[in-house]
């Protein structure tokens, strides 16, 4: 079993986002730990939007700050199991706290 | 007729420059003597969520931007939320900025009728 | 950031020009962050991203992309261009600032097959 | 095609790049049907789309935008760029084709306000 | 009353395709005439793809035949109510068959 | 462990270049030494349709290019074509060129972790 982290940048109502949560759900169900990251758009779906992520599914769930920010959404409103976090966090998460990337969704 | 023109803004703000060129567009055309209405539909409603912070990002908040729009001395725009595609995304008119109007899917294509031109972001 | 001697690698893969989608400036902003914390990063333009690499951008309103590439390079930034993807486009030479270099798919795999991560973006 | 003396005005509004989606072929396709029919057309090129007044353009593999461009001009296209867009992008004159105009919102409402259909393409 | 041309380039499955069938068919109950343009992968709708055109609600549906062949669909397996069409087509619905033109969706 | 490489095809052909660069792409990953497998999935189905006729349109058909990256006498692909995705388009297999086969979430998923890298388009 790996670790994998995700990334989705597109907005969740987007086909790509989807797509990438059901690749989320499919992997944890075989038993991987995955870390979703959300930056750009993708972080609506840490604050609302529709499909919501799928928390259940993930290890984790990192949400780019200044992306958050940036469509005034204040970091003390996301969803809870939603972490903020910043660009070095995702590199982190990338290359020392997982066996596999995918993305950017 | 007046001259006038629907900007239908419908992607996300920040992640396409699409809401961005909209919001440009429809200042654009009031200084043009056009009367312009901004709709915000699907995944452009979040342009109308406050409190947009660029910080030293380089980007304009699409949030002030249309609120210095609707605020101007001069002419200014309607801009016109579709509630269903507000309220599919959890959000309500409490979310939203000062001197926005709720419109239905009637009134959607109301104003897509009302006026001349179309322009599609 | 690890045991061993050689630096791991991070090769970014970005299809999307450098204004018309965020993904361009967090591109930079993933390269930048992993360059700081001693990475060796990989930057492959394709597709309309190479428009990212013409000269005398000046933004305004919006990130700045081409203009924060050389700073980048300063820093170890590897930044290579789609040759084919140029030429179609009409991004000659004397378009283009200095530092990033036409490469080729062959450049690309091997950078991919050298990386700990590898991750493309643009829509 | 009309009764009128002076022929109908189509106005096309492209926001794509040349190669990266169709709508810029589209567009084309669109505009030489109009002006084979008569109609008086004009093009306005916004934010990517203006890359594709850019010299040199070797369509392969894709469809050719640029290098369309002259003959339709020749068959009386008007071409208009965003000139912030130009700027933004550093795509100066020495980099464009001949024909492209930089042009401005003020002339883009003027076309608009003319036209018998506006039409906004692109993604 | 209004002859309105709708124009959607988009997938079927896209968001943006989507509105342009939901304002279509919030036109046609108004009682306009709405003739639907599909191009580029908006031909996808005609042979097949979910969501479906809104047949009922358009006066007419036209179909950019190039687009449909370039996809490896042919004319003959549009969709019944659907009609193949050039360029030249199109150009004549928004300049002489329309009062008002809406798109590119 | 040899290298390998799921390319993820995800758009419709043509309407933007994005699938015609991953067709490119796989072709390039395996005259780089790589196993690469192609997964068309949601819109990225219809890139398997065969008799797409560019005329004299300039585009590339791309079942022309899957089939000869198919048939190659060098390294070739797997290709796979992501059922549920094809089923809600209305296509089944018999609408889809040779040589591809179909596989469900469980599949994609085990495409996914058994290759090194993931491209995605």
């Amino acid at each position: 079993m790996e670790r994998i982290a995700v990334l989705v940048a597109s907005s969740p109502t987007s086909a790509s986002a989807e797509r990438a949560f059901q690749l989320i759900r499919d992997l944890s169900a075989q038993g991987h730990a995955v870390t979703l990251g959300l930056l750009e758009d993708g972080v609506l779906a840490a604050a609302g939007g529709l499909p919501e992520v799928p928390l259940a599914a993930c290890a984790a769930v990192k949400v780019l700050a200044g992306d958050l920010a940036l469509r005034g959404m204040a970091a003390g409103s996301l969803r809870p199991g939603c972490q903020p976090c910043e660009y070095g966090d995702l590199v982190d998460l990338l290359m020392e706290q997982s066996d596999r990337t995918l993305g950017v969704f | 007729m007046d001259r006038s023109i629907c900007v239908l803004i419908s992607q996300a703000p920040y992640g396409t420059v699409h809401a961005a060129e909209g919001v440009r567009h429809v200042n654009g055309a009031l200084s043009q003597g056009f009367q312009a209405v901004a709709v915000l539909v699907d995944d452009g409603v979040w342009v109308a969520r406050p409190g947009q912070q660029p910080g030293a990002s380089g980007f304009t908040s699409l949030s002030d931007a249309l609120t210095a729009a609707l605020k101007a001395s001069g002419p200014v725009p309607r801009v016109a939320v579709h509630r269903p595609s507000l309220e599919a995304r959890g959000l309500t008119a409490a979310d939203l900025i000062a001197g926005v109007e709720l419109v239905d899917d009637a009134g959607l294509t109301q104003i897509i009728t009302e006026t001349q031109f179309l322009l599609r972001f | 950031m690890t045991d061993e001697s050689k630096p791991k690698t991070l090769t970014l893969f970005l299809t999307a020009t450098p204004f018309g989608a965020q993904s361009a400036t967090t591109t930079l902003n993933l390269a930048e962050a992993a360059l700081d914390k001693g990475y060796k990063v990989n930057l492959f333009l394709s597709a309309d991203a190479v428009y990212g690499s013409a000269a005398g951008q000046k933004a305004a309103g919006l990130p700045q992309v081409g203009e924060r590439l050389p700073a980048l390079i300063a820093k170890g930034l590897r930044v290579d261009l789609c040759g084919s993807c140029l030429q179609l486009r009409g991004l000659r030479g004397d378009m283009r600032m200095e530092g990033p270099q036409p490469s080729s798919l062959k450049n690309l795999f091997t950078m991919v097959a050298e990386s700990k991560a590898f991750v493309a973006l643009g829509r």
